[in-house]
Formats: structure tokens, C-alpha cells, sequence
């Protein structure tokens, strides 16, 4: 966990409503950051925003580390406004990884800008010869700047099929992993998708973690903001109770069994 | 010039008034990799209790116009684990620590001072939060009466003769007679502020964002809240002050050391960076060589009130 | 969809929620070449007293994160100018104008509305500054005293049919307790929040940046600390609330009206641009259509608690 | 008085310390402003920065407008951080301008950035063929962007005397002004420099109009923060007292003999 100014080197639209930028921040990468994992950014040096804002790491090249996003308020607008060359403030890498299990086939699923650590997590496992299936859902055809190839195990889904198969990622992760001996699932996007796939995962008990969401302070464990409900029947070390558990520290990845949407 | 930054309350002596807020800093470990804790004046924990306490279902936390609105609700491991698990590494921490406590009741505090007392934790002093509902009063605040908060005073001075500081809430019509009440407890300090009451809500959702719907707030948007409540402390007791709120520079921190604040604290600073502090110490040392001055006590209550 | 913004206090219509706030527009007349008053639902004026008075010595306003300190000590132009050359003038405000009105004793206040009264002056109610010192009650704010409040409530509803609003501070333990007090004695209305204690130091003179030391904090900063005041209130009171602190846009005054608002004022942001009242207007019908809602009323106190 | 979103033109480093921006600001050039009249400045479109920062005219040709500044906080710092090309709200023409008087020479005083109002007003006499003397001051000669020609009565002055002629202004006002039969003095500088201008002033009784600073809420004379003590024996309109007096409404040029420094 280190904090660095790291170079922008790019920042573009590449698909509706979705940027991605690159950094040069050879400090972060330097603690080998695995998929899953985020960094947090202080979007302005002024104190209007006195919060960084999280986003999964969605790639690494050597120095340089990827982030895909979308502008959702203030400060994702700001993010979208640094141009390339310009430094940017980030604390990271921080929080737990995707973790595979011995004997089950990884199928992940992206949904919206949570294709983000998903994206990465697909490389890593192609780069290392790991057999898995890649689902990446969007509203419409505009959302997606990837291509479907159904061959190579990597699906895209549209709500309104304009590319790929059509519907919500649900209809593919259940033809996909009906068929499998014994899939894994790993999945990050919106919470209703993420309330979906955890249904059908503790319906067909399927192995299955979640990337999820909260607001955070600090990201570093002392502010205690990122708790979210937690069915873990072990006290957690730092949110002093079963019942919650600190996303920042013990997430963003959960064991889908383990966390209950409100 | 080389300046003294050395800063003493009520005999226990701080290498630097630059502290860092309960609940900001959680127990002085977790941020090692970012920050060096022993060059801090101090390190306050956060809030114990006598139960480990889950805190509040979240959402927990949403930002403000430069500030935030939290709603931890005290999570906290309690003071068995404080005891088991922080206490025997404290060294580690570097500097000295005094440990803030929260509670329901006097016996609440009672029983959490007590069981630190007992056994001779290596802390340097307490720091109680009373904007906490007294279950025995009717829910009210310790903060808001003057007669409840020397109580409780009263009854923890018996019990310690290590630092013993009242932290104040900003929520109240008159912060000074709190502050009094508690110098005529024997306090041996008042820190102020706690945090603001504040709300925020989604218009979407018509949720407010934070759980408890009414949060804290806090961030260099109460800073001047915390300025004048440390002025007008200044004003009516002659203990020394804790400026807390808001401060995110080494002029931030001057501040309110002219207003009448002989340390400081650095509270939600520390989120965005957690080294925010200690850089302060630095900056600090370079405005006292710059104006001149040998020794900070010279600054602290040196404000030229206009009238 | 056409939404219906149009709102009623006490039998008083307004065209929609978006007023303007003491202090922050003058007497209603200056800004007519950046906005068009008309459109507004009310513009309140600058606080009337009995005499002229000068105000503070300078400085008297500085910027704060997000906000901004004033220390303008009601200058204004005294009741007899006002009704010499503002009251012949309001039909160019062009819209609904309420008379804010500010005193040092309960004598002073009746002075003011009795004069305007007696001119009948086309307003159509007062709004009542009571964050003066009561000069009578050994300078104690009138805003902190439930008993202090409910007797000048009292003394002024005997005085006038028209509206009667009472403007509450944020400084107090209960600001829940001021406005019922309020209710009980009389009032048709209250508003809140008036500023907020705060204080900010030139680190190079050493002199606070305003004249009286400690001045008025305002601006996005205060809004927490305003939706909250008006939370509490609607716990406590019937009658409307007027939310105010902070507002810049319509989604900040959504926040307000689910928060217990019936309508809001902007003050600060007017400084930026005179216009930013009016064009919140747009906003908010944008906002309703959008959320399907018909009657802006259907949203007044509409938030969804958490617990 | 109107708002106007503004295309900044140039804004670059013309000395040390010292900014000048341009914009092309059709409707407020088109408000016809003069000498001494000034522009209310957003720095940010956020509300980290709730008011707006003053600035004097320093020039003005067909729609475009001229500004001339130092970084002094973090407003004025943000000013010097906008491209050019993009836009900037400002809100002006905004208070009252110099006032010749019928037979008395104009002498033009300008200190540090004060120089911005004098160099415009000194340029309107030249273009009308009025004749005058302008002096200008600074530190030292990396503080000035503009030459000495005392011939053409447009002298420089610096303290250590690296430019132009050493010392302050004072000694070079006094000779020119004692010279002349009926002089009048306009300045606009740091307030050191304008006490002084006024007791030297008041001391030869000399007509005398200072361009004063204030902090403002508004500048439209809404919020009454401005105000200044003044020594005018009759009640002003918007303070409602003779004791002070609104900047933004009846400055920021007075009358030496009505003002008081504190
Ligand atoms: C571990 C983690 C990884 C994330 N990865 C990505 C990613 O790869 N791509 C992406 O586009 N988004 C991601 N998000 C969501 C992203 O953090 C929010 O969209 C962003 O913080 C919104 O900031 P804003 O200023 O634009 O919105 P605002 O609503 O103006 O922000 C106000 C406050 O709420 C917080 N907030 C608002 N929405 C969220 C949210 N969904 N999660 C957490 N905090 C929120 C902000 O951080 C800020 O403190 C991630 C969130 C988490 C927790
Ligand atoms: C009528 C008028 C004309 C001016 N013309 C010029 C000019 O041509 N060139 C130039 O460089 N400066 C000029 N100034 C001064 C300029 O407004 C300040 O330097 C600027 O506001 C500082 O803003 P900041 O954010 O950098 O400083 P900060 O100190 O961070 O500002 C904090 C607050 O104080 C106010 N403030 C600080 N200093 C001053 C000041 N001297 N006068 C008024 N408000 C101040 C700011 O506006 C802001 O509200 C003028 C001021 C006035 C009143
Ligand atoms: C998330 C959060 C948790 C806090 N927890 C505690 C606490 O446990 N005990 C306490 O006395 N104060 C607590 N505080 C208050 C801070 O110590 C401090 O008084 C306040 O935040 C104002 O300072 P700041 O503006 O610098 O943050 C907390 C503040 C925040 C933001
Ligand atoms: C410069 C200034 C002057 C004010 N004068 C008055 C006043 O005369 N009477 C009054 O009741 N409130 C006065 N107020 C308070 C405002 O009406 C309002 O309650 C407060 O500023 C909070 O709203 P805001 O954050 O939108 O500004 C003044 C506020 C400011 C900033
Ligand atoms: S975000 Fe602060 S503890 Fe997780
Ligand atoms: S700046 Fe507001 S009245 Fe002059």
C-alpha cells in the first residue's frame, strides 16, 4: 500500500459513457497488485472532495496500470477532465484478489463498468493458460468496446442484442454453467446483477464470489465507513463483529454465500 | 533558527502539538506502511467501549461540500481486545498514545478506565467522548449538560491521575460552560470539536445517505466551527485546548493554536492521506522560522482579536 | 407532465418554493439587470431594524472551504427609509415580498412591524431575525431561549394578520425545542437555518479575517448542518418549515424539502450569480417531471428514514 | 452589469509573479466599461470557492478585455491554470472609473498590480491626446513588462533601482506634481503605497482619487461586505451611513480626502 503521483498517459471515451485511463505508477505497480484488487484516487488537490474515489484495477502492463470507468458524479467527472501527461494522486494497491479453487472452472462475468477487474482477471487467467469463459454484459451495443468471440470462451451479452447474445448476463451463465462439471463463478457489476447471480449460485450451489461496492473514508482500515452486512460466522478481525465486515480491508471480494444485500 | 515545538498538558510533555483524532488514525497500526506515527505528537485511538460494538448497519459514510457525514456508530472491538491486542504492541506506534473512550453510562467509562488502569497500559491519558446518549439521563447527551458532563468528570478523576481530556460537542448553545464544567471537574483538558450534526439525503432514493439519517459532520467544512468553539473555550478556561476539525495544513493548525488551542488534531485529513499529519510538522517548524517565533507556546492564544 | 410548484403557508400562495434570503439580495431591487425577480416565489429582504444602522467596521466577509464567514452587523437602511423607498417600489420586485425584521428588544421588533403595518405596506408577511441579543435579557440571543422566542412570537402575532415567520438559529442544543416555542406562540411559519458560529484567522497579522472575531458561516459548507435543522424541526413542529444553508441547485433543494421543508431560500449562491435562485426554478419542475410527481407537496417531508 | 462566460485568449507569465490574462467578452466590452472599473472573476465552477475574485480592467480593445494579475491564494493561483480557449464566468463591468477634473494635469500612479486599472486609464489619455504623466512602480526590474520612457512621461520606478528610477514613487510624484500648476493624482497600488499617496496628497493639497481593495460577497451590492470607512459628510445610498461606504457600488475610485485607512 503506497501512495504516488502517477502520470496519466491516457484518458478516453471508449464506449458510451465509459473512459478508460492509463497510468504510469511504477510504485503500485512495484507491490504486484492481482485482479480484484483497487487503487483509490484523489480526483481534485483541493479539499471540495475531501474523499478519494475507488476503482478496480482493470489491467497492469509493467509500470503501467488501467482503469475503466464511468462517469457517475462529481468526481468521476473530474477523473474524466485530467489529460494525459498530468499527474494523478492514488493509494493503492489495496484490498483481497479473485482467488481460483483447485479442480473448478472459472467463469467470470462483467457487467457495466464492472467489467473492470474482471477484464483482468481474463487476461491473467488467458496469459496463463487457465481454461475459463468470460461473460461481459451492457445495456445496448454502444456500451461494449470489446469483441464478442464465443470461441475463445469470451461472450458478450446486450440487453437489446444489438451485439452479442441477447438479454441480461443470467440466461448465459446458466447455459454455461449448467453444462460444466464444476464452474466458479466470479463476478462484479450492478447489485441487482450481483443479487442474481448470487440466487442462481446458492440455487445450483455454485461455487461463486462477488466484487462489491461501498462507500469508503479511507480505504486503509481507520475509518470504519466501508462495512457492509456480513453472514461470516467468524468474528472479522477488524470490523469487531460477525455481522459486518470492511470491504476496504476484508472486500472487495466475498465469498457470495457470505454478504447479504440490503 | 531551530524552533521548539515541544508542548506540555498538565505535565505530560508532547515532542509536537500535531495529533491525530480518534476514529480517524483507528488504533495507530493500520497505516504504518504510509506514514511514520512516531514523528506525530500523539496518536488518539478510537473510541473504545466496554462491549466490542458492531457499529451502525451502513451506508456509514457520504461526502459533503468539502466535508463528510459519517455514522460509524462506535464500532469498536472493546476494551478486553484493547487491552489483549493493542496495548502489548503500543511501542510500535512510536509516540505517546492516549486512548479515547466512549460509553452509555458513567459506570460505561468507569469500567473501561478502570480495566486500563489495572492494567498499567503505557498510554499517556485519556480522552472521553461524551457526545454519546446517557442511557440513565433519558438518552440526552452527555455534551449538552454541564451538570452531567462534570459528573462524569468528576467520577473518572478519581480514578486516574494520568491526562484525563473532555471532548466536546460543537451541537450545544453553550460549548464554554461545558468546557467549564469540566475544568471544574478536574479535567486536565477539553478537546473540541466532535463532529457536526449533519444529513444529507439522495434525492433518488429520498433515503438519507447515512443510516442513522442524521450523521457527523466533518472536514475542513467545520473548520471554522472548531475555530470559534476553541476561541470561545479560550475565553472562559484556562486549561489547555485541543483544536480539532478540519485541518488539513500546518496553517490550518495555526489557526487554531491563535485562537487558544495548545495542541491540535488532525481528524478526517488523515483519509485522503494518512501521512497528511506528519507532513504538517514540517510545514509547522517552517512557519515559525519564517515569523520569528522560538517556542510555540508563544502562538498558542496569540490571536489579535479585532475589538 | 406540468408540475404544480405553486405552494401555500397559512393561506398564503407562492408561485413555487424558491425564495431568496435575508441578507443575500438586498431589498430586492438591486440585481434586476442579472435576474428577474418575478419569477421567484418570495423575495425576502435584508433585516429592517428600527434605526439606520452602519454595521461592522471592515473586514467583513471572508471565504472558508466551501463557504464564507460574514460579519455585517445588519446594516441597513432603518424601517422609515425602507418604507420611504423600497416600499413604493416593490410591485418592480414582482413577486411576493416578505419584510425581515431584526431587533435588540421586544420593543424594537413591534416598533418595526407596527410602522409597516400601519403604512400597509404591500408585503405579505415578516420573517424574524431573532440571532440579535436581546439588550433586555442581558444580551442573550433571543434564538436561544424557547421562553425568549415564544414571548417576542407572542408580542409580534398580536401586531399582524399577515405571515409570521420565525427565523431559528443553528447555535443552539435544541433547535427543535426554539421552533416549537415558536409554533405554540403563534407563528405561521419557521425558517432555518440563520448562520452558523464560525471563525477564521489571518495567520499573518494574527487578527481574525472579520471584524467582530467570530462571524456567520454560510454556503454548501453549512447545508449538512441546515437539512438536519430542518429534519429535527419536522419531528417536532406542524407548521412549515422554510429550509435554508447552502442551496446551489434543485437537487439541494429537494434535499431540503424531503428533509421537512415546504419551501426554500437561497442566500450565498446569489452572491456567485444573482440568477442562480431563478434558474433552480427550471430545475426543480425538470426534477419532478422526471420523478413523475405532480405536486411539489407530494414531496415535502418525503424522505424515507432509514430506521 | 451582466454575466458572461468568456473565452480566455492568453494568459501568461509577463513578469515575475505577475499574470496577464485576455478574454473575448462581447457583452461586457459592450457595456461600454472605463478606467477603473473592474470584473468579478469564478475561478472554479465548483463551490469550493464560493465567491468570485475582483480584478481590475487593465485594457480593453473592440470585444476583447484585459486583465493583469498576481498569484496570491489559491483563486488567483486557479486563474492562472486556464488554457487558452476555454471559458471563464465572469460578471462586469462593475463599479465607477477615474474622473478627470477640468484643468488639472492627470498624474498616473500605479504600485505592483496596481498598475492594471492605470496602464488602461493611461492609455484612454494617450489615444484622446490628453496630456499626462504616468508612473509605475515595482521591487526591481524583473517585476516590470514595460519600458522607460520618461520622455514620453511614462516612468518606471524600482526600490533597488534595476529599472527606471531607484526608489519609490514618492520622490518621483512629488517632483512631477510640485512642478506642475494644477496636478491631479489617480493611483491604485498596494495600501502602503496609497496611504502614502494620500498624505502627500492631502499635505500639498493636491486633487487626489485612489482605486481601493476591499473583500467582496457580491459586488452587486447585495451582501454589504465591502464596505470601507469613509469620511463623506453626506449618507451614502447603500451603506445607509456616512461612515462607510460599499466598494463594489461607490469605489472602488474615492476621493483621498473621503477615505480612511485603518
Ligand atoms: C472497490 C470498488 C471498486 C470500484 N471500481 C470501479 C470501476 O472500476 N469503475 C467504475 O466506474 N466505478 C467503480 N467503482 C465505483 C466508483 O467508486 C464510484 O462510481 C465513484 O466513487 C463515484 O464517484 P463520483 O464522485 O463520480 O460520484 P458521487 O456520487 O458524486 O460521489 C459521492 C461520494 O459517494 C461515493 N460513491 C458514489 N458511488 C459509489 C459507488 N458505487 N461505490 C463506492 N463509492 C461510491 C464517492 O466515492 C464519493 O465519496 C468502484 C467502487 C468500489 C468500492
Ligand atoms: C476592485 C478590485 C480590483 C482588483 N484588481 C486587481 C488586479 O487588477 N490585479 C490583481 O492582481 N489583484 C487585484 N485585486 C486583488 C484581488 O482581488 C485579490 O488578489 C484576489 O481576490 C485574491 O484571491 P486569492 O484567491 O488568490 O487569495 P485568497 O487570499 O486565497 O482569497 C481569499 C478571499 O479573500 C479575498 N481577497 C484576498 N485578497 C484580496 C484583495 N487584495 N482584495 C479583495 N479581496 C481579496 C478573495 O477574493 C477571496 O474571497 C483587486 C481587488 C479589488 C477589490
Ligand atoms: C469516520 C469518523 C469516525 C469518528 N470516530 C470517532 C470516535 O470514535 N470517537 C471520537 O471521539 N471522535 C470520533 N470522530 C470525530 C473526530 O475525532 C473529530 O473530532 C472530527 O471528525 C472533527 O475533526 P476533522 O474535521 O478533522 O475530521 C470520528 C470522525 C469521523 C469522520
Ligand atoms: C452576508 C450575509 C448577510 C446576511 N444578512 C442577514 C440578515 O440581515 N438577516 C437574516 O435574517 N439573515 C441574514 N443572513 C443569513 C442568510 O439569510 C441565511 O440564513 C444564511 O446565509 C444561510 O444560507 P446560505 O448558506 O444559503 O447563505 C445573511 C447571510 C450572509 C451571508
Ligand atoms: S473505507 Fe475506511 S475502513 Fe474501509
Ligand atoms: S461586495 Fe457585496 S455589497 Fe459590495
Amino acid at each position: 500500500m503506497v501512495i504516488e503521483r502517477a502520470s496519466v498517459t491516457a484518458n478516453e471515451l471508449i464506449a458510451e459513457g465509459i473512459f478508460q485511463m492509463n497510468v504510469s505508477a511504477p510504485k503500485i505497480a512495484g507491490e504486484n497488485p492481482s485482479p480484484g484488487q483497487f487503487i483509490n484516487i484523489s480526483v481534485i488537490d483541493s479539499w471540495f472532495h475531501p474523499l478519494r474515489r475507488p476503482m478496480s484495477i482493470a489491467g497492469r502492463e509493467g509500470e503501467s496500470l488501467k482503469i475503466i470507468y464511468k462517469i457517475f458524479g462529481a468526481g468521476t467527472r473530474l477523473l474524466s477532465e485530467f489529460p494525459v501527461g498530468s499527474f494523478i494522486d492514488l493509494l493503492g494497491p489495496l484490498g483481497n484478489t479473485f482467488e481460483l479453487t483447485e479442480g473448478a472452472t472459472p467463469v467470470l462475468v462483467g457487467g457495466g463498468v464492472g467489467l473492470a477487474p474482471i477484464l483482468w482477471f481474463d487476461e491473467t487467467l488467458r496469459s496463463n493458460g487457465i481454461d475459463h469463459t468470460t461473460i461481459i454484459g451492457a445495456r445496448h451495443s454502444g456500451e461494449h468496446f470489446l469483441e464478442h468471440c464465443p470461441k475463445e470462451g469470451f461472450i458478450l451479452t446486450t440487453d437489446d442484442g444489438t451485439v452479442g447474445i441477447k438479454g441480461t448476463v443470467l440466461p448465459t451463465i446458466e447455459s454455461i454453467c449448467l453444462e460444466m462439471e464444476n464452474p466458479k463463478l466470479f463476478a462484479c457489476g450492478p447489485e441487482p446483477m450481483l443479487k442474481a447471480v448470487k440466487q442462481f449460485a446458492e440455487k445450483e450451489t455454485v461455487l461463486c464470489e462477488l466484487s462489491v461496492e461501498s462507500y469508503m473514508g479511507c480505504a486503509t482500515g481507520i475509518c470504519q465507513g466501508c462495512a457492509i452486512e456480513h453472514k461470516s460466522s467468524s468474528i472479522s478481525e477488524h470490523s469487531y463483529h460477525e455481522r459486518f465486515s470492511l470491504v476496504c480491508l476484508d472486500g472487495p471480494i466475498y465469498n457470495a454465500k457470505d454478504i447479504r444485500f440490503p | 533558527m531551530s524552533c521548539n515545538l515541544t508542548v506540555e498538558i498538565a505535565g505530560v510533555s508532547f515532542k509536537n502539538p500535531i495529533f491525530v483524532a480518534s476514529g480517524t488514525f483507528g488504533y495507530g497500526l493500520e497505516t504504518q506502511e504510509l506514514t511514520d506515527s512516531s514523528s506525530l505528537g500523539a496518536v488518539i485511538t478510537k473510541s473504545i467501549t466496554r462491549h466490542p460494538r458492531e457499529g451502525n448497519p451502513p451506508p456509514r459514510i457520504v461526502e459533503t461540500p468539502s466535508g463528510m457525514i459519517n455514522s460509524i456508530g462506535l464500532a469498536n472491538m472493546g476494551v478486553e481486545r484493547y487491552i489483549d491486542t493493542v496495548i502489548p504492541r503500543i511501542d510500535e506506534i512510536g509516540t505517546a498514545v492516549i486512548t479515547n473512550i466512549a460509553g452509555f453510562s458513567i459506570d460505561d467509562y468507569l469500567y473501561v478506565m478502570e480495566k486500563l488502569e489495572a492494567c498499567k497500559a503505557p498510554i499517556c491519558g485519556y480522552e472521553i467522548n461524551i457526545s454519546c446518549p446517557n442511557v440513565e439521563a433519558g438518552r440526552m447527551e452527555f455534551a449538552v449538560d454541564p451538570e452531567l458532563t462534570g459528573r462524569l468528570t468528576e467520577s473518572l478523576r478519581e480514578v486516574t491521575k494520568k491526562l484525563l481530556i473532555i471532548k466536546l460537542s460543537p451541537n450545544v448553545t453553550g460549548i464554554a460552560s461545558i468546557a467549564l464544567a469540566a475544568e471544574q471537574a478536574g479535567a486536565d483538558a477539553v478537546s473540541a470539536i466532535n463532529t457536526v450534526f449533519g444529513m444529507s439525503i439522495d434525492t433518488q432514493s429520498r433515503s438519507p445517505y447515512v443510516q442513522t439519517n442524521v450523521g457527523g459532520l466533518s472536514g475542513p467544512a467545520v473548520r471554522p466551527v472548531g475555530i470559534a468553539c476553541v476561541y470561545k473555550i479560550s475565553r472562559k478556561v484556562n486549561i489547555p485546548i485541543i483544536g480539532i476539525g478540519g485541518i488539513t495544513s500546518a496553517n490550518d493548525a495555526v489557526e487554531y493554536i491563535l485562537a487558544g488551542a495548545s495542541v491540535v488534531q488532525v481528524g478526517t485529513a488523515n483519509y485522503k492521506n494518512a501521512d497528511t499529519a506528519r507532513s504538517m510538522i514540517d510545514e509547522l517548524e517552517l512557519y515559525l522560522a519564517e515569523n520569528g517565533i522560538e517556542n510555540l507556546s508563544e502562538l498558542t492564544g496569540g490571536v489579535i482579536p479585532n475589538e
